[in-house]
């Protein structure tokens, strides 16, 4: 008996089967992982050139591609998605709040609301460009501008902020609202000056991410007159823009190869900046993770 | 029940008559009707589920905060009807403060938990003043007089607790509520609790929450049993079996129900 | 209660102290705010319906989903838009075979055998693949991949210049995080319970993966499909820079072909004449697109739904 | 709609064209994706001087670009062929009055691939039996039998632009008719990657744009009956290169001319209109184009001074 | 605590020297000394936190699983080493089954829970038989043999573990680990599961953990108790007290902690 105990308790075969399922998954991961890597070095790669003070210093110029940067973009990116916070923010997570405290779930009102909130996440974003030139270009008449880039984007991403700020709403416990009204507090008192603040990280997070993802947004711009040599700093709502997406997209369709490596630079630049917004997103979501 | 087999030793803070609790088409609680008395302790007691924390809910409408509970019968504060058309939720919870299960201090400074209250109704100045009075009388100043400035939730289980309890006292309730206030403590947090509520029940009225008999007989003067029975349908509703001085409940209870449950023998 | 005439307490009624008009005005704005979103869609509704139906006017049903040529612009016209629809199919079939094993793979690696320390580096990784911009993976699509599959190909199956292959490889990447995260969010919802019985019965962790998790997991992590597929559908720029817009009915993956959302793209930066056919035409394929997105969603929704009641 | 800028204009001073002077506001150009390369150098170059005046430039393509500017959206608009009829009625409709300024000349360029050895002229004939609607040359030898066989890729202008109607009209016969299973882009940088991209391709577009690209791709003679010409300045110039040239004009929109702003830059394009298409690699207006110019803009002056 | 008191009535099933166990650098428990008797029961009791749980995922290589806990000390089973080198955990767990304290059938039929041990050890006939006699000896066939297909989170609460059990049965275990197997169940289900165990000990070793000492009482015929103990440095780890015939435990325990516990004293 003993001998076969033995024996029984011993591996009887290499597990070549686990072995090699394991890898086969780790590779998964590294082959996504190395996708992004390639294309990191390759961006940077082509756009080390072109990786210095005048990318952010110049104007574009499609005469002389050496002398060409991407002030204008850059700075209309920071307006549009400047604009896209302004409006998005407080829309998304006043309408968070009313979901969240305020809506009785009961009622099929407030069901669709959630409903179509889904729904929106969801649909393309070049229909959002739709919507964005039937209605608020041609519609308002507000035309191609500042604020019908920073409309149109803040409609597509609204549904992100609302998402990611009910979460964080949820995730305040039932009892500090509990102990707020024992003491006698209005329901806005309860909200305003416990549930949001600490729901703010949460809300930041989302925030962040849904403006990473505006910022790196060109479809819908495309049909809202972003492709449009633009050489100034927009001064206003009502001023033209160019975004950098919109801007790499047009130095893309160059066929000068100086203009890649510029569009590669640009790209760069991009990446610096919605890497940056998403690092902070990251380091307040883990910053705020353990609280209660 | 019949009313309260009490003699009318007091002016009552609370008068149940015939309340009764609904969760949607559910009647937790059934038909209760009891006087808890001024400046004192009393205790409900009773097996799970049988309504204890239901009926605290009711005395300072906390129930209304519950989407789908609606309540039935009348509950009279001192003279005025507590759902009477013109009553302010909102005021009624500032007169009867509450204090929670689990200590549910807000996350920020020792100083602006107890100051929230306060601000909350306007006030501005004089908040230090407040602030170290409540924390005198939920005898935790000594404990945190060197930390106002620190987050409430790096304090213990019993200190935050007493803090939430000077928080109610800030807003200068004339009663507290409590739910099972001990039952997330240790021994020695749990003492000194009680001490505290035996102190403040000088100035306080307090109705307390426990599922612990030893100390509902140790701080309570009066206590009021419940239990869950289930009626024809077969649905359990919550309902006051006995209320009594304390004494006599836990020395010579009335129903046999409550003897039961005393002795272990039930619930 | 007999005597109110010694009455200790209630020094003042408890009647409402002020007025609370500023709560009301609050929930007006919280109402409108959520309202929002409710006008979106309205919107788009209202943006897509009218050309639409008037495009439909001037070009039947039938002629537009049966037959096989897409050139709105030209003389004469053409207004079959199944090229559109096949092309769209096949980029997502595409990614779709991407991003499936790749993200199913990560997920499984991520919530089966990683340490807590590797998902922490690897989660924001995969994240950050999600953040890169979509215009950036168009321009990695032409100016890499596509050149790459053209060195390294055999002669026969090297694709053109602008083609449909890497349009879709590189959109598969683009929503391996989308798989990823969702079906690992899942996984890592499977009760710990379950992996521990099985481990109790001998299981290795390939078993407790394949066939625990897994099946446990399956409607969250065909939800994720459905999502990352219809990320795929409505991806924009990557076709639009990188598959040509040439609508042709091929299944070739190594031709040119146009998508919905391209042929949006092209002819919308163009800047139609507002009343013209041609103009209402990328309001007719939008309302396609936006109902082939919309029924993806519904399915998701459902899928996601079912996938909360298992273990709530 | 936005109507460009017109909210600085009440700040200028009546009559303020001298470069000397600091103007402000915004030009908004839209219209011709091959004269777009112009009008930007010509932005480029104005804002050396006038940096506060912002010239914004579109590419909507000759036909989108006249929309808008009788839509009253734009100040002036770029156009690779001459305003059609139907065009003239919707500004008439609007109320917008307009100039034509025919600023250079364009040699339209037809492309293979470099490494394409065997198509060095084409006649109208062959062009046309590759585009023409319905066609299903898809081979190389289909197109002539001597040459070798290699799928035929064929990239052109997309459908809104002046590039295209003009080639449709003179090679087909008929304006705006064409196959249309071949990838078209409003974006001429399009079809000069596509071509160098595949050995058997085959464009057209605007003359700068092969000048830009010349290292990559190879232009082809063409043949209209009086022997194989190929583009370049001199055969733009002097007319020879047959049946592909043509000139590029500039619509100025009348009220926007009342603009300084508009006005001084308008003013710069002309005088400077060698220079400009120099920079830009498109071929300069002939000796009598030019003296028809200097014309326009000496009216133009008259009418910006009364 | 020093060599088993036991007399060395048996052949061990499991003999554990100096066991410590760690979660990171914390020592959850500390110097275990105890052998287990095949075909009984053993019972394993003590306060919460002991380390009772930790002692038993020992057994079957449970705690491999999680990242950071780490092994000290011997474990032998029979005569071999039950963490040597060329062990494979996989077939330990296969050979020491494991029941616990929330019932997790799989998301599957009843049938598939019961096949799926057998099939991951690649059996592919004989499925029919090997479910029925495991839904057989856990006391389960009749209740759902008209249910095989139906997913098995259909079932009672009680039904659910008595098939986790039979699930272990299936892929034919020499010992039967359970921790708190009934600790979700209610008392009906409770007596079924205990009787069950009685039935099983005829055939197997059965080690398992329990919070309810009538239970231990009832079915056990060894009893381990564990305490935590605070240490010098403050820090508490898992102690084995005493180890007996459980009614010498019961009955005339030979430390005063265990008598204490007992009792209700202690714990
Ligand atoms: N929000 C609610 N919705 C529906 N039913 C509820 C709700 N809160 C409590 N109940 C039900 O009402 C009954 C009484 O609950 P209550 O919480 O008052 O009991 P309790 O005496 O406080 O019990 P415990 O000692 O467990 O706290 C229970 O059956 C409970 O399930
Ligand atoms: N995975 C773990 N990581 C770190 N510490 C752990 C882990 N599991 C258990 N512990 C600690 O080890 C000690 C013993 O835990 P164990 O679960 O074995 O106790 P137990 O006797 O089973 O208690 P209970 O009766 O509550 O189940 C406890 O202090 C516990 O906090
Ligand atoms: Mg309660
Ligand atoms: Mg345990
Ligand atoms: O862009 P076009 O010059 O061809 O109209």
């Amino acid at each position: 008996m003993t001998a076969t105990q033995r024996r029984l308790l011993v591996r009887r075969r290499v597990p070549w089967g686990d072995i090699a399922f394991k890898l086969v998954l780790r590779l998964c991961l590294a082959v996504a992982v190395a996708f992004l890597v390639t294309l990191l070095v390759y961006v940077v790669y082509k756009g080390w050139s072109r990786l210095d003070p005048r990318l952010w210093e110049n104007f574009p110029s499609i005469r002389r591609p050496e002398r060409a940067g991407a002030k204008s973009a850059l700075f209309g990116s920071l307006w549009v998605i400047g604009m896209t916070a302004v409006f998005c923010l407080p829309v998304g997570i006043l309408g968070a709040i009313y979901l969240e405290e305020y809506a009785d779930h009961r009622r099929w009102y407030n069901r669709l609301i959630e409903l179509n909130i889904a729904n929106l996440a969801a649909i393309p974003s070049i229909v959002y460009g739709i919507l964005g030139l039937g209605v608020i270009a041609r519609g308002f008449g507000f035309g191609t501008t500042v604020i019908t880039a920073s409309i149109t984007l803040s409609l597509l991403v609204l549904p992100i902020v609302i998402i990611a700020s009910r979460e964080a709403i949820r995730a305040v416990p039932g009892e500090i609202r509990n102990a707020s009204y024992g003491l006698g507090a209005t329901k806005w008192q309860t909200i305003w000056r416990q549930v949001l603040p600490s729901a703010i990280p949460g809300m930041a997070t989302g925030s962040i991410l849904a403006l990473s993802r505006a910022a790196g947004e060109a479809a819908p711009l495309l049909l809202l007159g972003g492709l449009t040599y633009v050489a100034y700093i927009p001064d206003g709502l009502l001023s033209g823009y160019t975004v950098l997406p919109i801007q790499i997209y047009g130095w893309i369709s160059q066929s000068r190869e100086s203009f890649h490596d510029l569009s590669s630079a640009a790209i760069v630049l991009l990446l610096i900046v919605i890497i940056a917004m998403n690092s902070v997103a990251i380091y307040v979501r883990n910053r705020s993770q353990k609280r209660w | 029940m019949a009313p309260s087999q009490l003699p009318d030793l007091f002016d009552p803070v609370f008068t149940l008559q015939d309340l009764s609790v609904f969760y949607g088409d559910y009647e937790a609680v059934r038909g209760v009707n009891m006087r808890i008395a001024p400046q004192e302790i009393t205790a409900l007691i009773g097996p799970s589920g049988c309504g204890k924390s239901t009926v605290l809910r009711c005395l300072n409408r906390m129930n209304d905060l519950i989407l789908d509970a609606r309540v039935a019968g009348k509950v009279t504060y001192y003279t005025e009807d507590l759902y009477g058309e013109s009553v302010d939720p909102i005021e009624v919870r500032r007169r009867i403060g509450m204090v929670f299960q689990k200590p549910n201090p807000f996350p920020k400074s020792v100083f602006d938990n107890i100051a929230y209250g306060p601000r909350i109704n306007g006030q501005r100045r004089g908040l230090d003043e407040i602030v170290e009075e409540a924390l005198h009388r939920a005898a935790l100043w000594d404990e945190v007089k060197d930390k106002l400035k620190q987050n409430a939730l790096a304090l213990s289980g019993g200190q935050q607790q007493r803090l939430c309890i000077a928080r109610a006292i800030a807003v200068k309730p004339d009663v507290i509520l409590m739910d099972e206030p001990c039952s997330a403590l240790d021994p020695i947090a749990t003492t000194k609790i009680e001490d505290l509520m035996q102190v403040l029940s000088r100035d306080y009225t307090i109705v307390i929450v426990t599922h612990n008999m030893q100390q509902a007989a140790r701080v309570s003067e009066r206590t009021a049993f419940f239990t869950a029975e289930v009626d024809e349908r077969g649905e359990r509703h919550g309902r006051l079996v006995e209320f009594d001085s304390t004494a006599r409940i836990f020395s010579n209870p009335a129903d046999k129900r409550t003897e039961g449950y005393i002795t272990g023998r039930f619930g | 209660m007999s005597t109110t005439g010694t009455e200790p307490s209630p020094a003042s009624p408890l009647e409402r102290a002020r007025s609370r008009y500023g709560e009301r005005a609050v929930q007006v704005v919280l109402v409108a705010a959520a309202l929002v979103s409710v006008a979106t869609t309205a919107g788009i509704v209202i943006s897509l319906v009218p050309p639409t139906a008037e495009f439909f006017e001037s070009v039947s049903v039938a002629e537009f989903f049966t037959t096989t040529v897409w050139a709105p612009l030209f003389e004469p016209p053409a207004y079959g838009v199944l090229p559109l629809v096949t092309a769209t199919f096949l980029i997502t079939l595409i990614a779709v075979v991407v991003a499936i094993p790749l993200g199913l793979g990560a997920a499984l690696y991520l919530s089966e055998y990683a340490h807590a320390r590797t998902r922490k580096v690897f989660k924001p990784i995969l994240e950050v693949l999600a953040g890169v911009p979509t215009v950036v993976y168009g321009f990695f699509a032409l100016r890499f991949v596509t050149p790459a599959l053209q060195t390294y190909l055999p002669a026969g199956l090297q694709p053109d210049i602008f083609n449909a292959i890497s349009a879709g490889l590189v959109m598969g990447v683009m929503i391996v995080p989308t798989v990823a995260s969702l079906s690992e969010d899942a996984m890592s919802a499977v009760p710990q319970g379950l992996r521990d019985g099985a481990y109790a019965l001998g299981s290795s962790t390939r078993l407790v993966a394949v066939r625990v998790v897994l099946p446990a997991a399956l409607s969250g992590v065909v939800a994720s499909f459905v999502l990352a597929i219809s990320r795929a559908i409505g991806e924009t720029m990557i076709v639009a820079i990188a598959s040509g817009n040439k609508p042709a009915l091929s299944f070739n993956p190594l031709d040119a072909m146009q998508t919905m959302t391209g042929f949006i793209a092209q002819a919308g930066s163009g800047d139609l004449p507002t009343a013209s056919l041609d103009y209402k035409t990328i309001f007719a394929v939008g309302a396609l697109l936006f109902l082939i997105t919309f029924a993806m969603n519904f399915v998701s929704a459902r899928l996601v739904r079912k996938f909360r009641e298992v273990y709530e | 709609a936005c109507g460009g800028g017109n909210q600085t204009a009440a700040e200028q001073e009546p009559g303020a064209s001298q470069p000397a002077k600091e103007l402000a506001g915004d030009v908004k150009v839209d219209g011709s994706s091959t004269v777009a390369p112009l009008s930007t150098a010509a932005a480029e170059l104005f804002a050396e001087q006038q940096a506060k005046v912002r010239v914004t430039v579109g590419t909507s393509g000759t036909g989108g670009g006249f929309e808008k500017f009788c839509n009253g959206e734009t100040d002036i608009s770029n156009a690779s062929r001459p305003i059609k009829d139907e065009e003239k009625a919707a500004c008439q409709a609007k109320n917008i009055a307009y100039e034509e300024f025919s600023v250079a000349n364009d040699a339209l360029t037809v492309v293979v691939h470099k490494e394409n050895t065997w198509a060095n002229c084409l006649t109208v004939e062959q062009l046309k039996k590759m585009w023409e609607p319905g066609s299903k040359v898809n081979n190389w030898n289909q197109v002539d039998a001597k040459f070798p066989s290699e799928p035929l890729k064929l990239f052109g202008a997309g459908t809104d632009s002046g590039t295209f109607d003009y080639f449709t009209d003179v090679i087909n016969g008929e304006e705006g008719k064409s196959r249309t299973d071949y990838s078209p882009s409003e974006d001429d940088n399009v079809t000069v990657q596509g071509v160098a991209g595949s050995k058997g391709g085959l464009g057209y577009f605007g003359f700068s744009y092969f000048e830009e690209n010349a290292g990559k791709l190879k232009a082809v003679q063409v043949d209209s009956g009086d022997g194989c010409v190929g583009p370049s300045v001199q055969s733009a110039q002097d007319g020879t290169y047959k049946p592909l040239s043509r000139p590029l004009f500039i619509y100025p929109k009348a009220a926007s001319l009342k603009r300084p702003e508009v006005l001084a830059f308008v003013e710069y394009y002309v005088a400077n209109h060698k220079q400009i298409a120099e920079d830009a690699k498109f071929i300069p207006l002939n000796a009598q184009q030019e003296t028809e110019l200097q014309g326009d803009l000496a009216k133009l002056k008259t009418q910006a001074g009364g």
